[in-house]
């Protein structure tokens, strides 16, 4: 026996941190962590489904096994494309606008 | 299928000039041309004889019409635009404004010319705004390429000015067609008119009014025109004055007055006052202006001064004087600048600072002619100019019942006053110019003794036939405007 | 079979076809010859495939044995095909308009197909999504391989803007996550259904979280389209991007992220029963970030002084102009958006074609130097007949200026549908939009037109002849040129 | 409060605060190993509420494969070990993220509350979802985006292989 606003209120706690995570960081590593947080609350948010509505029973754990997935695969590409920035730039500070750009 | 025709034959030719013009050479190109305009106005008789009606629905999803009819509203502005696309091709044969070739050049006027037509021929509201969107690109890269050649920076000022005033008031109207379309579940023009003074109502007015004043010009937002006018080539000044203000005056007849009555009479008594005003202003501005290509310009300001106050007094009166001002101001207007634009060729300029040999002496027939436009462009008896404002002042004495007295009155008596400035300045301008102050052969300048002749000469000698055929026997355009349109019913 | 999944068909052509190149590569690495021939030739079998999807889902909609209970219950609107077919020929047209720098890439042009391909099974698997969890998947797939295509030009500036993109993308997925969990909360399911939607709307308690899913979905796929606050990528792209990732951009990634707004906001389109007031708050924030793009995206793009800056930011205004009529929350309004769509798409294929021909002064290629500015264009119509009338062609269907006569045409849908709703305020805010728009293509359109420079013309004549831009470019004039005359040719497919 | 919702709250906290102290932390190699935490902490939460799958792929895909890929892209990129000043922002940043972040919760949290069912809510029965109904649902319903993810997971990994050789090819500048 459970009540559902616990995992409520911990979805908007986690989203909102990362929220300010990602307004507050400028290192593109730091961001993402901040992003991190935000599907972490969106995922605890889809699986409290489960127990408070059984037509969305299977559906609220299948989403969160895919956004987990797709996340992986972001990972994968944000850290090659930062290591690649890394090396071209050495900084990976979002803020700083690249030579180039005009 | 023949009016569709004469529709296309200037739009292809327009086209393919613009596109080849340039390898095709001057004097071709000018053939081509006038086949096209020539073969697109005896089409349009053809067309207009037998009474054609094209009705083809085009964009299924606006419920939009390729719909052509006409009435005895439109002809007038389709047979102005028709003669005046002529004459304009024809006068290339005098001068070909520097810029480019002469193929694009009449390219370009070919589409404005077609344009134009589609726009008064239009039988639905979508169309007309369609049509009415056609003539700006053309008409832009006629000021801005074949325009006045001293000054880049003013012709592309010019230019965009011009674009910018026109695509804001276009859009506003297309806006106010669009809830007008809704309101009347059509977008055609030939739907009972929308009843009530409701804010939706006047809504759709306003922005139809504010949209076409733009076009028109109405005072305060005529601040394009001048510009606009002095900068482009001569046959672009012509266009502008005989063809394009004309959408507006036409709009403003067939969209606000004709459309939606009731709600126009809400908002008609500033419009009249407003036209009052441009009169004024216009005739103020011309005292003073130095330049004579500008100084026509603010002359057409303070005509379509007239038009505004005619149109916004809502009578069947009104609405005829409106179109006959219209008419006149095509033909006097047209006049004027080509005699100014030939001037401005022969001088170099047109600065009325200048002192310059006296036309009287050194060109006697550009000399008449430019006093027989200029009396009648301040509405001399007898010419046409003085038809469209008399009407338009007794129509605003007795505006269309429900609309406040006084103020067409108080408008009509501003109006007045502003004709009484136009005399003042057509007399300075003949002094400067006709007269003129310098002595020929003075201080070593060449004498300018290059009197009109030829093509020049023809189509000066057209315009003026005109000028003095609407001024003695007006009612071969009242009697045609008359006729009671095939719509909705003019308000009472 | 039911239209459905009938409709992801193409998607699937394009993914397997994406799997092939890279096989083939593994028997040819070194050959760099194959790869865009066969790539558009599975772009065109896949495109091929949606009428015949379409036929059958006509013909057998009402057998849906053996298909998963809820899903079989919802066709997909044939505006998704529209993108569908948008996303597939644009896919084809990047390839085509691909620079030869992605020789050299790592991976060579293999890798840079097959991503290309691949963005486009997603794309035409978003815009023929009827639930959130593939919707969600599909745009992840559309996404990531143009994040890495915008990378793989190698070049400093091109990573950075990789970066910006994969930031702005990651952020924009979480948002959209969240709206998907917010959605399953208030819905208890997953599928984007009217009868869903118009039950949840209906009880109080679930109708505010419903809401804010539904926007929060709408924000998350705000990125694709360049829509404001989500722009701040687009410019960097545009300019360090490859010319065939930019139309990439441009149409694939647009369409995934079009037809995924449409996927979401069709339970408010194709009600069974009309909501009345319900959707008050969504039109708000979709009105908010409609206006908030055409403007921003307008001014913005009245600033620039090169080609690329200036689609990047008339971009932006445009997305703002595709998502306008979708406040009118109706199927007139969504005609007009996926209209506008095409026509965007078209002409920004145009323009892009006419710059990979680089006939621009002073006689650079593209890829050889830094982008020419419109000062470049001076006299372009005079020096390349065929490139100069396709470029006045194109900015003037931006514009919305007749002879463009389909931008126009699209645009008076746009208001057509705005006013149809009693939504005049925006249609009124939207003139605004028109005249800036205007303003910002006529400075590249007044250079092209304008007097030849005295030297450097024959210099910039010389230019190579790029047979793949010309195909895209007459192309690209042809389909907008019969639009122009001929708009009911693809009308009945809007509705 | 039953003793689920006690352990629950345990489990929230831990993770709610290893995400504030993730996100607010000076040492960027602090920041992730408080994600490790914060990300237990969920997959604690994620086990109480009955899905076990989610949190087993939790634990192995997040802190498994995605934090060890963060720390990865720390050292590679010579993030500073101790405080990094350089990456501190300032005040009005700061203000701007904390308030953005507190209305955010807090908008989510009126959405959800109704939801809910008030203060303290419905008291829900734990419902476990199995492995087998969690698997059958992924190779039915939801085949397509299955095979979408996997066409997803090969462009990453194509991706990332050819952009990470971007900067060993010794780009031209």
């Amino acid at each position: 026996m459970i009540h559902l606003i616990g995992p409520f209120v911990l979805a908007a706690l986690l989203v909102g941190i990362g929220l300010a995570g990602v307004l507050l960081r400028r290192n593109a590593v730091l961001v993402l962590i901040g992003v991190e947080l935000i599907l972490a609350g969106a995922l605890v948010l889809a699986v409290s489904i489960s127990i408070a509505r059984p037509a969305a029973h299977a559906a609220s754990s299948v989403l969160p096994l895919f956004v987990m997935t797709i996340a992986a695969a972001e990972v994968v590409l944000a850290l090659a494309v930062i290591l690649a920035v890394y090396r071209l730039r050495g900084s990976i500070d979002l803020d700083t606008p690249s030579e180039e750009a005009r | 299928m023949v009016l569709s025709a004469a529709l296309a034959l200037p739009a292809m030719v327009g086209a393919l000039l613009v596109v080849f013009g340039s390898a095709l050479g001057a004097r071709p190109s000018r053939w081509v041309a006038g086949a096209a305009a020539v073969g697109s106005a005896g089409l349009l008789w053809a067309g207009l004889v037998r009474g054609e009606v094209v009705d083809v629905l085009w964009v299924p999803d606006l419920g939009l019409r390729f719909a052509l009819r006409a009435d005895g509203y439109s002809v007038p502005f389709v047979l102005l635009t028709s003669l005046v696309l002529i004459l304009v091709v024809a006068h290339t044969a005098y001068e070909v404004p520097s810029g480019g070739s002469a193929g694009g050049y009449l390219g370009c006027v070919l589409l404005v010319g077609s344009g134009a037509l589609t726009a008064f021929l239009a039988g639905d509201m979508v169309l007309f705004f369609l049509a009415f969107e056609v003539v700006l690109i053309p008409m832009w890269v006629l000021i801005g390429r074949w325009g006045d050649p001293h000054d880049l920076a003013a012709r592309r000022d010019a230019a965009s000015r011009f674009l910018l005033y026109t695509a804001v008031g276009s859009t506003l109207m297309l806006v106010g067609i669009l809830l007008l379309a809704h309101r009347r579940g059509s977008t055609g023009f030939a739907v009972d008119a929308v009843q009530g003074t409701g804010p939706r109502a006047v809504l759709i007015v306003l922005l139809l009014v504010l949209g076409l004043a733009i076009k028109l010009p109405v005072f305060p937002l005529h601040t394009w025109l001048p510009a606009a006018h002095t900068i482009a080539p001569t046959g672009g000044s012509v266009l502008l004055a005989a063809v394009l203000l004309k959408l507006g005056s036409y709009g403003l007849i067939r969209l606000p007055v004709l459309s939606a009555p009731e709600a126009f009479a809400v908002i008609a008594p500033w419009l009249g006052l407003a036209g009052g005003v441009g009169v004024v202003w216009g005739g103020l501005v011309c005292l003073a202006e130095s330049d004579l290509k500008r100084l026509i310009a603010y002359s057409s300001v303070a005509h379509m001064g007239f038009v505004a106050l005619a149109v916004s007094t809502g009578s069947q009166l009104g609405i005829q004087a409106a179109i006959y001002s219209s008419i006149a101001h095509g033909l006097i207007a047209s006049l004027l600048f080509i005699l100014v634009g030939g001037l401005k060729h022969r001088w170099g300029s047109a600065s009325l600072t200048v002192a310059r040999e006296p036309l009287r002496e050194v060109s006697p027939r550009l000399g008449a002619i430019l006093v027989l436009g200029l009396t009648a462009s301040m509405g001399l008896p007898g010419l046409a100019g003085f038809w469209g404002e008399l009407l338009t002042l007794v129509a605003a004495w007795s505006p269309a019942p429900g609309r406040p007295r006084s103020v067409f009155v108080a408008s009509a008596i501003i109006a007045a006053v502003g004709a009484a400035l136009a005399a003042a300045y057509v007399v300075r301008v003949l002094r400067l110019v006709w007269l003129g102050d310098a002595v020929a052969g003075q201080r070593g300048r060449p004498i300018v003794r290059v009197d009109i002749r030829g093509v020049e000469w023809a189509v000066t000698a057209v315009l003026v036939a005109g000028i003095v055929w609407l001024g003695v026997y007006p009612y071969v355009l009242l009697d045609l405007t008359v006729v009671a349109p095939a719509g909705p019913a003019v308000a009472p | 079979m039911n239209s459905a999944v009938l409709s992801l068909l193409p998607a699937a052509v394009a993914g397997v076809g994406a799997l092939l190149v890279l096989l083939v590569d593994l028997v040819m690495p070194r050959s760099q010859l194959w790869q865009r021939p066969l790539g558009v030739v599975i772009l065109l079998a896949a495109t091929a495939t949606v009428p015949v999807a379409w036929t059958i889902g006509w013909f057998a909609h009402t057998d849906r044995s053996g298909l998963p209970e809820i899903l079989a219950s919802i066709g997909v609107p044939s505006p998704a095909r529209v993108l569908q077919v948008v996303a597939l020929l644009g896919a084809a047209a990047a390839l085509i308009l691909l620079g030869h720098e992605h020789r050299e890439a790592p991976g060579g042009l293999s890798v840079a197909v097959a991503l290309v391909l691949v963005s486009a099974a997603g794309a035409a698997s978003a815009a023929a999504s009827v639930d959130v969890i593939s919707l969600v998947v599909s745009l992840e797939v559309a996404t990531l391989p143009a994040v890495a295509l915008v990378a793989l030009r190698g070049r400093r500036g091109a990573v950075h803007a990789s970066l910006s993109l994969l930031m702005t993308s990651l952020v924009s997925f979480a948002v959209t996550v969240l709206g998907a969990a917010l959605y399953l909360a208030a819905n208890s399911s997953v599928v984007l259904s009217a009868e869903l939607v118009g039950a949840g709307l209906d009880a109080r308690t679930t109708r505010p979280a419903l809401l804010l899913g539904t926007v929060l979905l709408v924000v998350g796929m705000a990125f694709k389209l360049s829509l404001v606050p989500f722009h701040a990528w687009t410019p960097q792209a545009y300019r360090e991007g490859d010319l065939g990732v930019v139309a990439l951009l441009v149409t694939t990634s647009k369409a995934a992220g079009v037809g995924g707004i449409l996927a979401v906001l069709r339970p408010f389109i194709d009600p069974p029963a009309p909501f009345v007031l319900a959707e008050r708050g969504l039109v708000l924030a979709l009105a908010v970030l409609a206006v908030a793009s055409m403007l921003i995206g307008a001014v913005g793009a009245l600033r620039q002084t090169r080609p690329l800056g200036l689609l990047a930011w008339s971009t932006i205004g445009q997305a703002g102009w595709v998502l306008l009529p979708l406040t009118a929350l109706t199927d007139a309004g969504r005609a007009a958006a996926v209209g506008y769509s095409l026509a965007y798409a078209l002409a920004t294929l145009v323009l892009l074609a006419v710059l990979r021909r680089g006939r621009a002064l002073p006689g650079q290629h593209l890829s050889d130097g830094p982008e020419p500015a419109f000062s470049g264009f001076l006299g372009y119509v005079r020096r390349d007949r065929i490139g100069g009338a396709a470029l006045v062609f194109a900015l003037l269907v931006l514009a919305g200026l007749p002879p463009g006569v389909y931008g126009l045409l699209v645009k008076v849908g746009v208001l057509a549908a705005l006013t149809a709703e009693g939504l005049w305020v925006l249609a009124v805010i939207a003139v605004v939009g028109v005249v800036l728009g205007i303003a910002a293509y006529a400075r590249w359109l007044a250079a092209a037109l304008g007097r030849v420079p005295e030297r450097g013309a024959e210099a910039a004549a010389a230019g190579r002849t790029a047979y793949g831009a010309l195909l895209v470019l007459g192309a690209g004039c042809l389909l907008l040129i019969v639009l122009s005359v001929w708009p009911a040719l693809v009308a009945p497919f809007l509705h | 409060m039953t003793g689920l919702d006690l352990a629950f709250a345990a489990a929230a906290a831990v993770a709610a605060s290893a995400g504030l102290l993730a996100v607010t932390t000076r040492h960027v190699v602090h920041a992730a190993l408080w994600l490790v935490v914060a990300l237990l902490g969920v997959a604690g939460v994620v086990l109480l509420l009955g899905a076990e799958l989610v949190a087993l792929v939790l634990v192995l895909v997040y802190v498994g494969a995605v934090v060890v890929l963060v720390l990865f892209a720390l050292m590679l990129t010579r993030a500073p070990i101790g405080p990094d000043r350089a990456h501190a922002a300032g005040p009005g940043r700061t203000i701007l993220a904390a308030v953005v972040g507190g209305a955010t919760t807090a908008l989510l949290l009126s959405v959800l509350y109704p939801l809910a069912g008030g203060w303290p809510g419905q008291l829900l029965t734990r419902r476990p979802v199995s492995t087998s109904q969690v698997a059958a649902q992924v190779f039915s319903t939801w085949v397509w985006p299955f095979e979408a993810l996997s066409l997803l997971l090969l462009a990453a990994l194509v991706a990332a292989l050819a952009v990470s050789r971007i900067a060993a090819r010794g780009s031209t500048p």
